[in-house]
């Protein structure tokens, strides 16, 4: 079965503050996560010597650990109106996104599936935003009483211990998720590019997040296009630029 | 020369396993390899020798350990009935005695007026100082005083010798009588 | 009382433990409640320097309480001696004072003798001319009340101490009392001594198995040293130095002097020709009387004090420093740092730089260019880098083989001395005349090389025969003919044939009654206990079973036990002085009355020499005998300037003046700060808090050091009123790892009447917040 | 396991003489570290990386209102289950044939896990330098001398005590004499008790205490940390199921969408290929 050719107009859907944030948290996150692997369970100890020893594997996860918060400074400084637009949709909350489940497993195994119209973020993104939010509070919020333990009431610690644990697992297990969509599933990939470059090609923007992308032809903002991303109408070139610069 | 029975100490238990422990610790040869070979037992090659507590008046009997020519434990001596093993926080300690940084290890010599030590060798210690003791001795000696022999100078002093051997003791005594001297002390004074 | 062995010697605490668990009781005397007060029975506090009344209550509550040992004290004791009419005490003050000499004239207080020189007795005791009833007399004044009054001990914390340590004048109990510088670094530390002594023998403690009086010697050979004779008043063997008199100038004149007619001393003149013998070897001979007049006669007191007051006028030249300290050690610091500047040079043998041999540096407070004394520091070696013996406080005589060859250049003191003696008389080796002679008649053969054959020396201590060389096998063996020599007879027998060192002994098996006869060796004879005599009864019998030492055994015709006998072995009880265990002494009996101390046959109470409150007993107030030195060299304070008593002690992690054990870095770690222990009530009044800087004056100096506050110190309540006392170690000074200032700054040069010990262990002194 | 030894410390017969301090420092090679001054008679605080045993000296009013001079041997207690060794995430510390709890400098990476979950805070990180001065970090405690058990010696500080206050021995004969020891004391010490706490499964230190446990800032019951029993026993095991399970999701994922994109598409990953 062949598929006629996409078309190739793309709209802008991530500021470069967060596609900054987004890869100063993965790249961080990644960092963390390896020099943290031979202390999870020592069939990763082949680790240390790649790392410098334990000390070299701690100093590196600090390092990382720090630049594992700032993305949310970055997007908050730079691009205040996107955060508070992921903010307002993470508690926005509506029918169609229980809906979104149903569709998104046969579309993760390559099932036949129905988009169900999103907004600026899915369901999915969603969930997995609110879960990488939590495990990183829970992350952060621990590690700090891990790191500085000598300022910090026992107690705290030692539960900061369990929490960083299970912070750790959760991440991964939603990671793991959340990467193997965007770089690996044929049908999120174009949504790799957005977090790289910013753009997204408008057929899958439109595909994916019907409800935002008509909002934004609304405002004025994307062209209309067709199934295959051709505009139905002709757009100026100034109406894709960045909304927020 | 000194026969060590260690059969005082507290071991664990009687069995072959200890016999053979005794034999490394007595006989100074390293039995378990094994474990040698990982990270040596600390006592398994040392020589033992027994010696008696240079602090207090108590005489408790210490076994000092000395392997590649350092001191590497001590520990009491477990056949002396005084302590049985047993020692407080200085006997303990004297391992430190040897290792301690703060050992002076060449004779000093401080000049008059100066401010700093300078090294010398011994030979030159040992001659000027029996020079300075012939000088002062033979300007303060007194051979008789009303009528009487006296034989003594009053100008040489020696004072210590409470942690000294009893041989050095005796030789001390005898050479500071032997010299006059009236002013001798120790710290059974004080 | 006096000592704290849980703190300064812990093995002996060990078998105090061990005995506590056998159901003894320990009792703690002390003015702060230490480590050995947490472990005992009873815990009484006392103020510093009224160990006296404490004692002279134990003694009048025996005696009222009839809780002595009657036999002991009638047979043993000269309780039954009848005192001559010249004899008199008067508000403090015994007959024969003269003020103006500070001193005693002691035929005043001679006893009744017979024409055969046997003292005049009455058994019964009942004699008021008796020392038994002079002595009730005596001790009557020290009633609970006044006691309690002044050492401010709670009157129910003063009975149950007496209570509790009277109860071993039982027959088949013991007790012994054990005691260290806080009973005898007193003006009156001989008399303090001396009232053991008296209750001890009151309760039939001497001689007995767990009895006796226990000096805790803080020096691990300040026994042998002293027996040894490294005093001015004595040579080798506790035999009288000979003096600068008429009746010390010729051997025959000192023996005759020095010789009492009975009693085991009679046999001196022996020992004295053997010492002599040793000493100057074959220019000792009958003609030159064994070379008796070679030794210096001195003239005076040359004790501690004095020797430093000496160096401090300058009329020392020079001095030899073994392993001593005393710009830490010695009484009124300060002073004695000073007058070191005063010598023209100084050596000093140690394992390490000392706060003495460094006191010309500026980190001394010193300035170097103006310090003129010329100082030679010899490195010596530990203890365990060199072999010999030592003698412990129960005169156990161990030896100390090498374990290791000295540390870089040190070497072993015996080395340092014999090549000083030796390149000595190389010097002199060619002159001629009265300074050679002594020196050049010296007999020092111990083998050629600069290190002494130390077997050599050992025989040389033993005594042989000189005509044949053979080893004495005691001092029994010992003559006065010159045909023996023996370097210090109490220890002749440790070496008594060819390769045979019984220090070395360690065969470990008890031999009865924990006596090891065949671990070291014990002078003298290898006796355990002294005077073991005491511990049968009159007819020879253990006055306990339990307590059985000795006993005479009719079949053998001799005493046999688990110790080697105090006593002629043969000689039966029904001998005319079968009876006498105190062999020593000229009568054979323990002296309850001692009229041979030169500050009264009886210990009488007086005050320190700085004390915060007067004599309640007389209104003498400082020990009659005790030289006083007045002026620049040790100041005097008083009450109103210096309210509060303080006291000197050691740590259990550090030794004497810190420079052994200050320069090791685990006990440096234990014990690294100078501190002043004190009242919680103390430290309100002034304001102090814990771990506070504070400064302590007295009269001679200033010390500062972080503050203690502790419950374990209590105001003591004298007379009604409080009375603060403080405490702090005295072990540091600026040298070594862990550092401090130096609490004998503020001690003063003053000395007990009969031995000169200074006075540590009371003197007065105020504190501020730094 | 053969026999279980413990030591046995009973704080009324110590007399705080601190040998046992030195001759731990003395057989294990430790430095000093002299420390400020404490305001008692005390070295230090607590434990620490090269000072494995610390005494305690504690002036107490009892009950009756007298006072108390207390003395307490401080160090590992070897608890029978180990907070320190549930921790370790490099499994660096482990149980011996004697009961002892040791840690393995081989495998520990100084993360201290350990130190800050042992209930009786004993253990301490130290760091080291290694020869290219690079500075590396290792859990210390005191390891019950287990190098000397192995040679059928006492541990160190048994051996040099005087008082008979530390025994080494059988743990069914020191558990009995402890508690024989609290009944012979309990007149002169109201409070005393056998220290042997269960929260811990009991451990290889047994104390008679003079004192309640909090006197001597002992934790009265004292267990493994609630977090620490989560964290190891169900939420790293969990962890570890949760990374498996959503790396097989993944890898299933994967799997099952190259076999449907291979049924259903001529060329796959149709979207991306052009915004390369």
């Amino acid at each position: 079965m062949s598929k006629p050719q996409k078309s190739t107009v793309k709209v802008k859907r991530f500021s470069k503050a967060f596609v900054w944030a987004h890869a100063v948290n993965a790249i961080s996150f990644f960092a963390l996560y390896i020099t943290a692997l031979p202390m999870y369970t020592e069939f990763f100890d082949w680790l240390y010597p790649v790392l410098g020893g334990p000390e070299g594997a701690r100093l590196l996860h600090r390092i990382f650990a720090v630049a594992f918060v700032m993305p949310t400074f970055i997007w908050v400084i730079f691009d205040f109106k996107g955060f508070k637009l992921w903010m307002k949709e993470l508690v926005t909350w509506k029918k169609r996104d229980i809906a979104f489940f149903g569709n998104f497993v046969k579309e993760l195994f390559g099932l036949r599936f129905d988009h169900v119209r999103q907004t600026f973020f899915n369901a999915g993104e969603k969930i997995n935003s609110l879960i990488q939010i939590f495990t990183a509070i829970l992350i952060i919020g621990s590690g700090i009483p891990m790191w500085f333990s000598e300022y910090f009431p026992r107690a705290l610690v030692q539960w900061g211990y369990l929490l960083h644990n299970v912070g750790f697992g959760l991440a991964i297990a939603v990671v793991v998720g959340h990467v193997y969509l965007s770089v690996v599933h044929k049908n999120s990939r174009p949504g790799y590019s957005g977090v790289v470059t910013g753009e997204v090609p408008a057929w899958w923007a439109k595909e994916h997040y019907e409800e935002w992308y008509e909002e934004e032809v609304k405002k004025g903002n994307f062209p209309d296009i067709d199934a295959n991303g051709n505009p139905k109408k002709p757009t100026s070139p100034n109406k894709n630029k960045k909304k927020g610069a | 020369m000194v026969e060590i029975n260690l059969n005082r100490r507290q071991f664990l238990k009687l069995s072959g396993a200890t016999a053979a422990t005794l034999a490394v610790v007595e006989l100074g040869f390293d039995t378990k390899k094994a474990h040698a070979a990982t990270k040596e037992f600390k006592i398994a090659k040392s020589t033992v020798t027994p010696t008696i507590c240079c602090f207090c008046g108590v005489g408790c009997g210490i076994l000092v350990h000395t392997k590649d020519n350092t001191v590497v434990y001590t520990e009491g001596d477990p056949d002396n009935p005084i302590n049985e093993g047993k020692l407080c926080s200085k006997g303990t300690t004297i391992r430190q005695l040897y290792t301690s940084e703060k050992r002076v290890k060449k004779p000093l010599y401080r000049a008059p007026g100066s401010n700093k030590w300078v090294e010398k060798d011994w030979e030159w210690m040992y001659e000027t100082i029996a020079k300075r003791v012939k000088e002062t001795r033979d300007k303060t000696f007194v051979a008789t005083e009303n009528g009487l022999t006296v034989n003594k100078t009053e100008a040489i002093a020696s004072l210590g010798g409470a942690a000294l051997d009893n041989e050095e003791c005796y030789l001390l005594a005898k050479m500071m009588r032997g010299l006059g001297v009236t002013y001798l002390e120790h710290q059974a004074r004080i | 009382m006096g000592a704290n062995p849980a703190e300064n010697h812990p093995i002996s605490f060990r078998w105090l433990t061990k005995a506590k668990e056998k159901g003894g009781k320990i009792v703690s005397v002390d003015p702060r409640f230490t480590r050995t007060s947490s472990m005992a029975d009873i815990y009484a506090p006392l103020r510093s320097g009224t160990d006296i009344p404490f004692m002279g209550g134990m003694i009048k509550h025996a005696l009222d309480n009839n809780l002595y040992h009657k036999e002991y004290v009638a047979k043993y004791t000269n309780a039954s001696f009848i005192v001559k009419d010249s004899f008199t005490f008067e508000d403090g003050l015994f007959s024969g004072y003269d003020e103006s000499k500070r001193a005693y004239d002691k035929t005043k207080w001679a006893w009744e003798t017979a024409e055969d020189g046997k003292p005049v007795k009455d058994e019964t005791l009942q004699h008021p001319r008796s020392v038994f009833q002079l002595m009730k007399k005596h001790y009557s004044r020290y009633d609970v009340d006044t006691v309690s009054k002044v050492t401010g001990t709670p009157k129910e914390d003063l009975l149950k101490v007496y209570e509790a340590f009277c109860e071993t004048g039982q027959v088949g109990k013991s007790g012994t009392i054990m005691y260290a510088m806080g009973t005898t670094q007193h003006t009156v530390g001989t008399q303090n001594v001396r009232a053991f002594a008296i209750i001890q023998m009151l309760l039939g403690n001497i001689g007995m198995p767990g009895g006796g009086i226990n000096a805790m010697r803080g020096e691990s050979n300040v026994q042998g040293s002293t027996d040894f004779a490294l005093l001015y008043d004595t040579i080798p063997g506790y035999l009288t130095a000979p003096k600068a008199i008429p009746e010390h100038a010729t051997l025959a004149a000192y023996n005759a002097k020095e010789t009492p007619p009975t009693g085991y001393q009679s046999n001196k003149p022996k020992f004295v020709a053997s010492l002599l013998k040793a000493w100057y070897g074959p220019n000792a001979t009958a003609a030159n009387e064994f070379g008796y007049q070679y030794l210096p006669k001195g003239n005076k007191n040359y004790s501690h004090i004095n020797l430093f007051k000496a160096m401090y006028e300058g009329t020392l030249e020079g001095a030899f420093l073994f392993g001593t300290n005393p710009v830490v050690g010695g009484p009124n610091a300060g002073k004695e740092k000073e007058s070191l500047s005063n010598l023209k040079w100084l050596v000093a043998v140690d394992l390490w730089e000392t706060e003495t041999s460094a006191f010309w540096q500026e980190s001394a407070g010193s300035n170097p260019a103006k310090i003129n004394t010329e100082v030679f520091f010899l490195p010596a070696c530990s203890s365990y880098e060199k072999e010999g013996s030592i003698s412990n406080s129960g005169r156990w005589m161990q030896y100390r083989w090498q374990a290791i060859k000295p540390l870089g250049e040190s070497k072993p003191d015996i080395e340092i001395i014999h090549e000083l003696a030796t390149r000595i008389k190389g010097l002199y080796k060619n002159e001629a005349g009265p300074q050679a002679a002594p020196i050049n008649a010296l007999y020092w053969n111990y083998g050629e090389g600069h290190h002494p054959d130390i077997d050599l020396v050992c025989k040389e201590i033993n005594g042989y025969d000189v005509n044949t060389g053979k080893q004495v096998a005691g001092f029994a063996a010992l003559k006065d003919d010159g045909s023996t020599c023996s370097g210090n007879w109490i220890y002749s027998g440790f070496y008594p044939e060819e390769g045979k060192n019984r220090s070395k002994n360690r065969d470990n098996k008890d031999t009865g009654m924990s006596n090891y006869l065949n671990w070291a060796f014990s002078w003298p004879a290898n006796r355990r206990i002294i005077y073991n005599r005491a511990s049968a009864d009159p007819s020879g019998k253990p006055w306990s079973k339990d307590k059985a030492v000795i006993w005479w055994d009719d079949l053998q015709a001799k005493w046999v036990g688990n110790d080697v006998p105090d006593f002629v072995p043969t000689k039966a009880p029904t001998d005319p002085t079968g009876t006498d265990p105190f062999i020593m002494n000229k009568d054979g009996v323990g002296l309850l009355y001692a009229p041979t101390l030169n500050d009264g046959p009886f210990p009488e109470h007086y005050e320190p020499f700085e004390s915060p409150i007067p004599n309640a007993f007389s209104s003498q107030e400082l020990n009659p005998a005790a030289v006083v030195i007045e002026g620049d060299f040790n100041k005097r304070g008083f009450k109103a300037d210096y309210p509060i008593v303080a006291t000197t002690y050691r740590v259990s992690e550090h030794w004497q003046s810190g420079t052994m054990t200050r320069n090791q870095e685990w006990l440096s770690e234990l014990v690294p700060h100078m501190y002043i222990e004190m009242s919680e009530e103390l430290a309100k009044e002034k304001g102090i808090k814990n771990k506070d800087e504070v400064i302590v004056t007295s009269a001679r100096g200033e010390v500062k050091a972080y503050a203690m506050v502790t419950k374990r110190f209590k105001p003591h309540k004298i007379n009604g009123k409080n009375v603060h006392q403080i405490g702090m170690p005295w072990h540091f000074g600026y040298k070594g790892i862990a550092t401090g200032e130096t609490a004998n700054r503020l001690t003063p040069h003053i000395g007990d009447a009969n031995t000169t010990i200074p006075e540590y262990k009371a003197f007065l002194c105020d504190v501020r917040r730094a | 396991m053969a026999t279980e030894y413990v030591k046995f410390v009973d704080v009324t017969k110590c007399d705080g003489c601190r040998a046992c301090m030195v001759a731990c420092k003395n057989w294990n090679d430790l430095p000093a570290e002299p420390q400020d001054f404490l305001g008692s008679a005390q070295s230090h605080v607590k434990t620490t990386a090269d000072t494995w045993n610390v005494l305690q000296y504690i002036e107490h009013e009892n009950s009756k209102g007298g006072l108390d001079y207390l003395f307490r041997h401080s160090a590992c207690f070897h608890c029978t289950d180990a907070a320190c060794e549930k921790v370790c995430p490099e499994n660096a510390i482990s149980y011996t044939e004697f009961g002892t709890v040791v840690i393995d400098h081989e495998k520990c990476v100084g993360c201290g896990y350990c130190v800050n979950n042992c209930p009786f805070e004993v253990i301490s990180l130290k760091e080291y330098v290694d020869k290219n001065g690079d500075k590396y970090r290792k859990a210390n405690k005191c390891t019950m001398c287990t190098d000397r058990l192995e040679e059928g010696l006492q541990p160190a500080c048994v051996t040099t005590c005087h008082t008979g206050a530390m025994e080494f021995g059988d743990k069914a004969a020191m558990i009995k004499k402890a508690e024989e020891r609290v009944k012979q004391i309990k007149d002169r010490y109201p409070n005393a008790m056998v220290y042997n706490p269960q929260g811990v499964g009991g451990t290889h230190t047994v104390y008679v205490l003079a004192e309640k446990p909090s006197v001597y800032g002992l934790p009265e019951n004292p267990k493994v940390p609630t977090s620490a029993v989560v964290w190891k026993d169900y939420a790293q095991p969990i962890g570890k199921m949760m990374i498996g399970a959503t790396t097989m999701a993944v890898v299933g994922a994967f799997i099952t969408n190259k076999i449907f994109s291979k049924k259903t598409n001529g060329h796959d990953e149709d979207g991306g290929e052009s915004h390369e």
